[in-house]
């Protein structure tokens, strides 16, 4: 009897699933974009500054009236970081909530998940954050539009630098630490790529590779110091590297090597997490500086942000807030949210004026790729209190042409 | 008496059979024939789970290694042979857990309790870990995408019906086993493991045959899981996969047979609905565990139970 | 590899063993005495790290005086967990997965309401004063707070074991994973004692949270992360040897700074074979006494 | 009448305390015996050696004419010998039947089936009926056990062990816990036991109305040796058993 019951929940818990979607009224004239950012542990942060600048955009573009006589609307379900879940949530956004864009993510395997599901339904899939250049590489896909750099264009621009370094204070060592994950790997395979690519001429003393989230980078710490190089790049982030740069200081490590981390190791929760601690003359970049370039318009997007969320922003933020820009121009140039090719017809090749770019300079999709062209500036720590809590930001800029830093046609992941 | 539970315990299987072959009649929607999927998958992984830890009484908390090793098995396939290998990847998997699961149970029923329950998860994390390490092979994080079963069961409903299928196979297997002496030898080794050997049986042997059992179902599931997600990651080997099936188990209830099915369900629906209005989808998940571990214990089939049990004595004593 | 590196990778190993001991010995006293597997102990540890935190940068309290007010809120806090929570589950059936739901379910709540309060930012604490910088012996460098973090994990370990070993309430703590009711009989008040050494571990991790935080950075789900290395530790040393926590730390920090120093590309990987190995050939845990098997 | 147990210099110590000492001596097939001794003679510890729960550091146990010296506890109950616990051994969440039932399928090798539902297998249900009946505890054959008085739980235990169809017995205390007037049923049940399934019985008991109310051999233990054996007739005059019991002042 009671076995009978349970089969009645299972039809019960089914029903409900089939009368869901009754509930959820089409709104229109609404430009709906489905958002899987993390909220919960060491992403969670990126995905936080991801909602709000996203949100920030989107009051800004519907303020003054939205776009094509549409609205955009925003909704986010916490992803979890876990490609399974964010699949499902994918395809609910797509089935149930009918929402014109996938948006975000800040995992490059979330990413690869959910391209996948953009694929086969066609629906355009903007990211922000995640920065695997697979996805832009052997796992393009037509509906998939990448806003913010990739690792490729990070260590294309480490590698310019370290070339121009080489002229005015010669080097010839280098040793290389990063999560013992697909991205630290793919960070050391691209920078060797590039500097082989400008004919820097190198010498690789030592790799190391902690694991993701490690606590404790003591004895990597120590064993680089005894490899000697001159040049040590770092594929660490976030918390990571807060917790290296805080473990290697009283070492001197930073005395005796240059410390090089060009992909997120300029990121602003580095500088403020460390405050006074972080050592001066580190070259970190990151793939949006809150103080570079010295636009109105950076002036304003960074403001903005700290006045909206009572916080400086990660560059997590301004990729978000690309997206957001990206989809109104699409919509705009089409005028309806709805007819896909055209829109990523629209999206090939868009021109984009962004925050992060300097006067002489506007951002564009490549048609080719789908991966957004952008400079990069690649700085070295200076003292600078302006964004508390950090004590340090960058200073004393390099500034790399963007259409210096994209791969060769040819480039592919495989080629390792 | 008996005869009586077999048929009305046919009827129960009919019922929920038809209503989970009725989903694709009713919805279109691709979402909710995934969410079925899930839950179907979910629940033969949960109730695999509870061969061991409820009608046994061994506590894994690393069972994620066969749900990923099933997974793997079909993915690695498909991504270094062909796409032609989704069902080959599959057997193998099926293959490998059962041999894997005889050489880790070996190694492991040698202790019992908490100490069995830790080396069950210190195994699920070196798995995990040497698939997140070794990312030329098993893709590291990025886990590997474009799993599209061959042939005609690349179409998704069709996929939804094979997967139906073979989890009502597999329930129902587990569900003739743990009707069947074996499954009685099973509880009797929970209950009273000191006494078994004086019925003339192994504890330790009855333990392996459930631990490899379980593995291999949980391997079934994952391989099947892969299909239905058309693709895999190193999470579903991670700690915490291992932990949802249990909170699963719990949440049905652990003594029923049907429990952590019906636990799938529920949690599933919950994380779908929930998920999607709260951020703060964890604190939610953390008191709905303490509520059933604190006041629930017996899960949602058994509080239930014992429920009408009550009601009925109330009734009678009237 | 010349003789001062070798002191230099001793001495890293050192540093990151004592950190896992003192992750790890809140642990293992709660399983050693209570026989309760506290899976949440390593979010004590990130509440410790936060109230240290707090202390020091909002209050302006000094370092020390943050550790402490880190330990006693942490115990504060395992006490009232247990007291309100675990204490019901005691002597259930199939108490150990029970134990372990509660403990995973107290992980997911206190992950959010530690966001709830400090926000997802990553906070960051100063190393205290005096301890800021290095001294250089003989060619080899050591960061003093490095050197302060060895000398009070040292401490702990040599009071624990002389509370333990010597005192009238520890020799009842140790008694008490023993035989719960026989205790009871004994006229010892077991319930309070229980709730005691509870509250006496999760201080040992807010201790240790607040410790390693000036070393790392403080962040959401900073508590997960520590929880499998300190399993690890207390599966090698033992369950419930304090001593073992202590031994298999060492083990697990030396083996771990020299696979970097040698094979750095398997790193990450070297502590689950180190405990793989021990677990085939001694599954009860290097340092623990063999037990008596039973048919 | 052939020997079915014979044990040969038995010994045994837990660290530096003899609890088995030499013990040697043969049961005879069909043979009812007791064996009886203060607490901490070394009752128990005999039953577990002889049904190899403990492995006895000197000496040979040959059943049924095959030295089962070293053997696990399964492999003996498989050759034929049965053992009731002195604390109650039952399982508490199955139903009586299931208890019973699942010695007479163990008995017949179905005990590792893994398809046919276990009410199908009609002889093991059938002789697990029989069983109850003739233990009286067929009324309550679908409560769990659990929910049984004491002195059925007793029962119970030893109807597992009949299920298994022994040819040899092993009883620990069959009647401790027991009132009077139960007692003096069970003291009939073992005997009827005894006759009805063709069995050798060994039991232990403090109870002396039941220990020379029907055992046909006594066998006294004290502090570990076999003091003395014989028929109840012979036991109960002999000065040393005696002694042994009542103290040296009174013998």
């Amino acid at each position: 009897m009671l076995k009978l019951r349970s089969g009645v929940i299972v039809l019960l818990v089914l029903c409900t699933l089939v009368l869901a979607p009754l509930a959820v009224m089409a709104q229109e004239k609404v430009i709906k974009i489905g958002a899987m950012y993390p909220m919960t542990g060491r992403a969670g942060l990126y995905g936080l500054d991801s909602v709000d600048a996203a949100e920030m955009a989107i009051a800004e573009i519907n303020g003054k009236g939205g776009v094509a006589g549409y609205k955009l609307e925003l909704i986010n379900t916490d992803s979890k970081a876990k490609p399974d879940y964010s699949v499902m949530v994918a395809k609910r956004y797509i089935e149930q909530d009918k929402v014109h864009f996938l948006f975000g993510v800040v995992s490059s395997a979330v990413g690869l998940a959910v391209t996948e599901v953009s694929k086969q339904s066609k629906k355009i899939f903007i990211g922000t954050d995640h920065a695997s250049t697979q996805l832009t590489a052997d796992k393009f896909q037509p509906y998939y539009f990448r806003v913010s750099n990739n690792t490729f264009q990070s260590m294309a621009a480490g590698a310019l630098y370290l070339k121009e370094l080489a002229q005015t204070k010669p080097w010839s060592t280098i040793a290389y630490v990063g999560p013992d994950y697909a991205y630290g790997h793919d960070q050391w395979n691209e920078l060797k790529f590039n500097l082989d690519r400008f004919g820097v001429k190198y010498k690789i003393v030592g790799e190391y590779w902690p694991k993701l989230f490690a606590p404790d980078y003591t004895a990597f710490i120590t064993s680089i110091i005894k490899d000697k190089p001159d040049i040590l790049i770092s594929g660490l982030w976030g918390g990571d590297s807060v917790a290296f740069i805080k473990q290697a200081t009283p070492y001197g490590l930073f005395e005796k090597v240059l410390f090089c981390s060009p992909d997120a190791g300029g990121n602003y929760e580095v500088m403020s997490a460390t405050g006074a601690e972080l050592p001066l003359g580190l070259v970190l970049s990151a793939r949006h500086h809150n103080n570079w370039p010295e636009t109105a318009a950076n002036k304003e997007y960074v403001k903005k942000f700290f006045t909206r969320t009572g916080r400086y922003p990660t560059y997590a933020a301004e990729g978000a807030y690309a997206g957001i820009l990206a989809i109104a121009q699409a919509v705009e140039k089409v005028g309806n949210p709805t007819d896909t090719e055209a829109l990523v017809k629209a999206l090939e090749g868009m021109k984009i004026k962004l925050p992060e770019d300097p006067d002489d300079f506007t951002s564009y999709i490549d048609p080719a790729t789908h991966q957004i062209v952008q400079v990069q500036a690649i700085g070295v720590t200076v003292a600078n209190d302006q964004f508390p809590p950090a004590k340090r930001m960058l200073g004393n800029w390099k500034v790399y042409k963007a259409e210096d830093l994209l791969p060769p046609k040819d480039f592919s992941e495989k080629k390792k | 008496m008996e005869r009586d539970t077999d048929l009305k315990q046919a009827v129960l299987w009919l019922v929920v059979f038809a209503a989970f072959a009725l989903v694709p009649v009713a919805t279109a929607s691709k979402y909710h024939l995934l969410l079925a999927a899930h839950i179907l998958l979910w629940g033969l992984f949960a109730v695999a789970f509870n061969m061991l830890w409820g009608v046994t009484g061994m506590l894994s908390f690393g069972q994620a290694l066969y749900f990923g090793l099933g997974a793997y098995s079909v993915g690695l396939m498909v991504k270094h042979v062909g796409p032609g290998w989704f069902l080959p990847g599959l057997g193998l998997g099926l293959v490998c857990s059962v041999i894997l699961s005889l050489a880790v149970g070996l190694l492991i029923i040698r202790v019992s309790g908490v100490f069995f329950t830790v080396l069950t998860l210190a195994f699920g994390q070196l798995a995990w870990q040497i698939t997140f390490r070794w990312y030329h092979f098993t893709g590291g994080d990025d886990g590997v995408q474009g799993i599209i079963p061959p042939g005609i069961l690349g179409n998704g409903l069709v996929y939804y019906y094979f997967i139906l299928i073979l989890v009502a196979l597999a329930i129902w297997l587990m569900h003739r086993l743990s009707q069947s002496p074996m499954g009685v030898l099973l509880r009797c080794v929970r209950q009273n493991p000191s006494r078994v050997p004086f019925l003339g049986q192994s504890v330790r042997f009855s333990q392996l045959r459930i631990y490899v059992v379980s593995s291999f179902f949980a391997a079934l599931a994952g391989s099947l899981m892969a299909g239905a997600d058309n693709s895999i990651h190193t999470d579903m080997l991670y700690w915490t996969t291992s932990g949802e099936v249990i909170l699963m188990s719990v949440l049905g209830g652990i003594g029923q047979f049907f429990g952590p099915f019906i636990g799938a369900g529920v949690l599933i629906v919950l994380q779908d609905v929930m998920g999607a209005k709260t951020e703060y989808w964890p604190l939610m998940i953390g008191i709905v565990m303490m509520v059933m571990v604190l006041l629930l214990p017996r899960g949602l089939v058994g509080e239930f139970q014992a429920l009408r049990v009550r009601l009925k004595s109330l009734v009678a004593s009237r | 590899m010349d003789v001062s590196f070798i002191a230099v990778q001793l001495l890293s190993g050192l540093t990151m063993a004592t950190l896992l001991f003192l992750v790890a010995s809140g642990l293992t006293l709660i399983f050693g005495v209570g026989n309760v597997f506290n899976f949440a102990h390593g979010s004590f540890y990130m509440l410790g790290a936060y109230l240290a935190y707090q202390t020091v940068s909002a209050w302006h309290g000094n370092f020390w005086v943050a550790a402490l007010v880190a330990a006693i809120g942490a115990g504060i806090l395992g006490m009232m967990a247990e007291f309100l929570f675990l204490r019901r589950i005691y002597g259930r059936a199939e108490e150990g997965g029970f134990q372990i739901l509660l403990t995973y379910s107290f992980i997911l709540v206190i992950d959010d309401l530690v966001k709830m309060i400090w926000g997802t930012e990553y906070k960051s604490l100063l190393r205290p004063a005096g301890f800021q910088g290095s001294i250089t012996a003989a060619g080899v460098t050591m960061p003093t707070y490095n050197l302060a973090i060895i000398g009070i994990g040292l401490l702990i370990a040599v009071l624990a074991w002389w509370i333990l070993a010597r005192t009238r309430p520890g020799r009842v703590a140790r008694a008490t994973a023993l035989d719960r009711e026989m205790l009871g009989a004994m006229g010892v008040n077991v319930p309070r004692t229980m709730t005691l050494v509870f509250g006496i571990a999760t201080a040992l991790g807010g201790f240790a949270g607040a410790l390693a935080a000036p070393l790392r950075s403080v962040t959401p789900g900073a508590g997960i992360e520590v929880i499998i290395d300190s399993l690890i530790v207390v599966v090698i040393g033992g369950m419930g040897h304090f001593w073992g926590a202590w031994l298999g730390a060492l083990l697990l920090g030396e083996v771990n700074s020299f696979a970097v120093a040698i094979v750095p590309e398997w790193a990450s990987v070297v502590s689950y074979v180190v405990m793989v190995l021990c677990l085939i050939f001694k599954p009860e845990g290097l340092f623990a006494p063999r037990q008596v098997r039973k048919a | 009448m052939e020997c079915i147990l014979k044990l040969d210099g038995l010994e045994k110590a837990f660290g530096g305390l003899r609890v088995t000492a030499s013990v040697s001596f043969s049961v005879k097939e069909g043979e009812l015996s007791a064996i009886i001794g203060p607490n901490g003679a070394g009752k128990t510890t005999l039953f577990n050696q002889i049904t190899g729960h403990l492995l006895p550091d000197r000496g040979k146990i040959t059943f049924v004419g095959e030295d089962i010296t070293g053997l696990s506890p399964q492999q003996i109950v498989k050759r034929g010998m049965g053992r009731a616990f002195q604390i109650t051994s039952i399982f508490p969440e199955e139903t009586v039947l299931e208890n019973v039932r699942m010695a007479c399928l163990s008995r017949r090798d179905e005990a590792l089936s893994y398809f046919r539902p276990v009410h199908r297998f009609k002889e093991a249900t059938d002789q697990a009926f029989a069983i109850l009946e003739s233990l009286g505890l067929h009324q309550q054959a679908d409560r769990p056990a659990f929910e049984l008085a004491h002195g059925d739980q007793k029962l119970l235990d030893i109807g597992m062990a009949l299920g298994l169809e022994p040819k040899l017995l092993l009883l620990d205390e069959p009647t401790a816990g027991m009132s009077p007037d139960e007692r003096q049923l069970t003291r009939d049940l073992i005997r009827r036991m005894w006759k009805e399934f063709n069995l050798t019985l060994i039991f232990i008991e403090h109870d002396m109305d039941t220990v020379f109310g029907i055992a046909q051999t006594v066998r006294v233990l004290q502090l570990g040796a076999l003091l003395a054996e014989g028929t109840p007739d012979q036991i109960r005059s002999n000065p040393q058993v005696i002694t042994a019991y009542l103290g040296e002042d009174l013998a």
